[in-house]
């Protein structure tokens, strides 16, 4: 984990709001594991002041070039909307675990939700590639918010849209609830996405004894461990999302009711 | 010309150069190992220090402000006897002075987390966090009032011969009679300011932020007031005053410096870039050296 | 749906909506006359007004802070016997309240001003701006001090019938003491806050920026200081809380007015974007109506 | 005067750090004035927060275009710097009094020191086609720092340098001094540019009993005469800059010592 300036390869739209930047990486400050994030400090101005987090859509080994895919929501994503090819940004990461794929015999389900596909889609076309059978779950409001990219091409992908306009009408967790139970057993769940769609997630994990592991999300400060911002509630207490996460396994977190 | 030396004696020690990193925003150094040269720092200062282990405020803990955060983190530490076991030996490790920032409900709490810490090596001074409610007060904070102020210090005084640096709160009406109870109680140094008292409401979900509803604001947006409050405590007391407050560029600590603070905590800012703490450092160096100041009290000799 | 009725009842008047200007950032009104429709005030608050006429401070007088503004005006202004010849005529012409905004260096100065302007017609009612300071007092300002506030304040409330709104200034240990002090004197609301005090020093220079040294902090920087004060006083009294300090946008004002305020005023904002009382205004409305809150104290429901 | 959004046409460099800004101007808003400003709200964030003044270089009224020089010195300026062509501009003006001719027999010195080079010239420029005589005078520290446009073309211009790489040497008052003491009663002096320049040229004119007007520089909150931050000593007291000025008689003024 290193700080580094590094310098923007592309910044390109993928569907209303959304965007993905290609950045160059130096492999000395680490290399980028899926469910890993670095954070961006976006203007040398004091607002907005603090560092913002994004984890890796991907990173190509051969040029030695990272992504994130982000949504334009308020101050800081609107100004990384509006840099070009060649500006520098100034980096820390890699940070934080990794969704790690524990030894398992299982197929992997990967759910993404929203803008949750980046690392999501980072962790399921590394696994691809790998002896384990992976299904790839996208959930998002409606067909138009499925990001232009070929990804999908080489993944085993469901997607659910709220509104039914393609694919499985309904949230991801309902379309985990429509596999045949008795093949629950069979999977393992990586998630990341909004906060309700996790702890929905989880929830089916728990009733149906299936191991789940999400990629939470807490407002950060330092993103290094230092300030105790962004903890999230544990068995073991409260403990900091951005070192000792964000990847938990969901039976570790406390789920508000 | 020579190297200036901007060492800053503060009781019976002295800090190598006026840059610390302050309490609560470096845990307890080992975050920043890789992300910045730890040797450059004048002074370390610790998350706060309680007798017991403090889980601290439920979540959310932290929001943006424009120009500045609010924090509710709370008393959120290992307590003394972990930090002595777990933390310490890092600590001790580096070459800069560590100052650990010592926290409690009562008087006989802070006396008890320094007397701990007196019988272990590696500690250069305490900086008391007097913002902490006083349970036997009614919860009233510590460092809102003289006489608690006094009182305290004289007790923790009595403990130690090393640095007491009593750390002032922003939300009195009169900063400089605080300082003055703390010189009075045999404070070495005073820290201006911790944060200031304030909250932010989500009108969407209409509730309030924070768990804790009301934060510590830092940042940017306060060093005009804790600029202030340093010129003000600066012209009260006799004792070293150590500046804090949205400190972000070497301009910014000079402005302390000149107000009349000995020495600056980098807070907020090293979270923004953890290579502000070095930058500072760096840039208060060239300053004295263009102007052919050569120690830090000729930083003070400008302003009336 | 109908339209919501956000007037306001403050002592004997009241005001049509919650959305005022506050003291000191809109002159007395005419400057702002072509940038927009000052019809839509629910309140626009003068100058401060004293009983002689006051050049202000020296300049410099304002200087630009991390999302703040710092300013030392002092209390410039041509004095109760122009503002009434020179001042109130145009005032008068306005449909929205004029609440005349008070100041003076002793008690006998508000009280002269005030009953000055109480046989004038046209003022709607009193700001009284006890962040002055007592020159009786060894300058200690009006509103640090309880007694001093429930004194002044009765004293006015003797003068008049008209709204009497003391402004707090946050310069203070526990800002509900003093909201309570003025409830007990009398006063029909009370304005929360008035600006932080601050410094800023240009290190090139080696000078304090303004010429009278410290100035007054405002704008965004301060909000969340604001909102966390308008909360608190908002539990401690029964009057109405009239809530300032970095309104921007509809969703800033609606901080203050989930927090307990019954109205808001801007000030800084109205620098920055003299658009920015109508977009509050409207924001409210459409608040209102969106999560169909009837009235303002509906506003008040939401926080604990 | 007005709040308008008004259309970036170009914003070109001039000379290092110096840029020429032209944008649409609706002359329902008024009619610029050599000598008036306008205010600009750079971005809708809090920090830079105050709107910034800049003096009208040029109206043509024709193309309804108005035009700026402004220097990049700060976080305000920088982002200006930024901008481009078709983006919107958040202006409030003509704002202040302009430089207003008086009647007189004397030919005019339009004295220019640095980025005050903006409304000078376009006075300058605008009473070139009057019958009075007009002679400009321009001041910088070198010659890299002469913005490169074509005005000078049609001015009768005197550039004068700190370090003489180009005209006079020596600074705009150095240069009023060095003419013929015996013709300062045929002139009339208008001056823009850093204070301890104009105090020098109201000195000048003072001891030579010239008429001398001023355009000065304060900061500004409201740049509407509200707030009265942007104050200048005069000889009836403290006035508001940006709405009894920014154009004074220099002997108005308390010149600081
Ligand atoms: C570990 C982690 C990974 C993330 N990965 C992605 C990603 O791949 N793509 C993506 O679009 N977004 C991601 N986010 C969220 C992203 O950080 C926010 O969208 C961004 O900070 C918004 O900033 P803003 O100024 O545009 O919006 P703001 O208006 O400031 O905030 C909008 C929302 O973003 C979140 N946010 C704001 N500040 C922070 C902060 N300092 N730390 C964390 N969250 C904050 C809050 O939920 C807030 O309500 C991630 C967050 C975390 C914690
Ligand atoms: C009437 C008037 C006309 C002006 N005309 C021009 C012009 O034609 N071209 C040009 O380049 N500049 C002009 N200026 C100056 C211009 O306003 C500043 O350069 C600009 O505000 C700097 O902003 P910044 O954020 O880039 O720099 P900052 O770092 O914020 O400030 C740099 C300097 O600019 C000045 N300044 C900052 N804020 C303000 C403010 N709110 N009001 C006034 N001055 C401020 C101060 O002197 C400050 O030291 C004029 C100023 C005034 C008052
Ligand atoms: C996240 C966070 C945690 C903090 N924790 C402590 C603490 O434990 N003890 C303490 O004395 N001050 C604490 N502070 C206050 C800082 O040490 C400092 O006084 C304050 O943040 C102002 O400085 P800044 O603006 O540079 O951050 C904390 C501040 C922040 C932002
Ligand atoms: C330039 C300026 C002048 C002010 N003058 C007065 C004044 O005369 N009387 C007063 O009560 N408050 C005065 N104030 C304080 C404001 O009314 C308001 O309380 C404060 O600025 C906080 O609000 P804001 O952040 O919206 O500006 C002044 C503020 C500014 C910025
Ligand atoms: S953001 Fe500071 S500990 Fe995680
Ligand atoms: S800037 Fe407000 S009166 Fe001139």
């Amino acid at each position: 984990m290193k700080q580094t300036n590094t310098t923007i390869i592309s910044n390109i739209p993928l569907c209303p709001d959304w965007f993905e930047l290609t950045f160059t990486w130096d492999i000395l400050s680490g290399i980028p594991m899926p469910g890993q994030f670095l954070t961006i400090r976006i203007v040398n101005q004091t607002s907005p002041l603090l560092r913002r987090p994004f984890a890796f859509s991907w990173f190509d080994r051969a040029s030695s070039q990272a992504s994130i895919i982000y949504q334009r929501r308020g101050p800081a994503t609107a100004l990384l909307a509006g840099l070009r090819t060649g500006d520098t940004l100034d980096c820390i990461g890699p940070l934080g675990n990794g969704f790690e794929p524990f030894i398992s015999q299982k197929s992997i389900i990967a759910v993404a939700g929203g803008i949750g596909i980046g690392p999501m889609a980072f962790f399921a076309r590394t696994e691809n590639n790998n002896a384990r059978p992976i299904q790839f779950v996208y959930g998002c409001r409606t067909a138009s918010m499925i990001p232009a990219t070929s990804w999908f091409d080489d993944l085993k992908t469901i997607v659910c849209t709220d509104d039914g306009s393609v694919g499985f009408k309904g949230t991801t967790g309902d379309y985990l609830r429509s596999l045949p139970a008795n093949r629950y057993s069979l999977y393992d769940l990586f998630c990341c996405g909004p906060t309700p769609m996790l702890a929905s997630c989880a929830r089916f994990a728990q009733e149906n004894n299936v191991t789940c592991i999400v990629s939470v999300e807490q407002v950060m400060a330092c993103g290094v461990g230092a300030c105790m911002g962004c903890v999230v509630k544990t068995i073991d207490g409260f403990v900091r999302s951005c070192k000792d996460g964000p990847v938990f396994n969901a039976q570790k977190l406390m789920w508000e009711s | 010309m020579n190297t200036p030396d901007l060492g800053v004696t503060i009781g019976i020690k002295k800090l190598p150069n006026p840059v610390g990193v302050a309490s609560g925003t470096f845990g307890y150094g080992s975050e920043y190992e890789s992300l910045m040269d730890l040797s450059i720092l004048g002074a370390l200062y610790t998350k706060a220090i309680t007798l017991l282990p403090r889980g601290g405020n439920e979540i959310p803990r932290i929001i943006e402000t424009p120009s500045g955060i609010l924090n509710a983190i709370g008393l959120a530490n290992v307590g003394v006897d972990v930090f002595v076991r777990d933390k310490l030996p890092f600590l001790r490790t580096l070459s800069s002075p560590i100052i650990a920032n010592v926290a409690g409900s009562i008087e006989e709490e802070y006396i008890a987390v320094v007397e701990k810490l007196e019988s272990f090596s590696g500690i250069s001074g305490y900086e008391i966090n007097i913002s902490c409610p006083n349970v036997k007060h009614g919860g009233l904070s510590f460092g809102t009032d003289p006489a608690m102020v006094e009182s305290l210090t004289g007790k923790l005084r009595a403990k130690t011969k090393l640095p007491l640096i009593i750390k002032l709160t922003p939300n009195v009406t009169d900063i400089a009679v605080i300082a003055k109870a703390a010189e009075a109680g045999g404070a070495d140094a005073v820290s201006c300011i911790n944060t200031l008292i304030g909250m932010v409401i989500d009108t969407k979900q209409k509730k309030i932020v924070l768990a804790n509803k009301t934060g510590g604001l830092s940042g940017p947006a306060i060093r005009p007031i804790a600029v202030a409050m340093t010129y003000k405590v600066a012209r009260s007391i006799q004792i070293p005053v150590i500046g804090i407050g949205g400190i972000m560029t070497a301009d910014d600590a000079l402005q302390f410096l000149l107000a009349g603070a000995s020495a600056i905590q980098v807070g907020t800012g090293t979270f923004v870039d953890p290579s502000i703490p070095k930058q500072v450092h760096d840039g208060i160096m060239a300053y004295a050296l263009c102007n052919k100041l050569t120690c830090i009290e000729d930083f003070h000799e400008f302003l009336p």
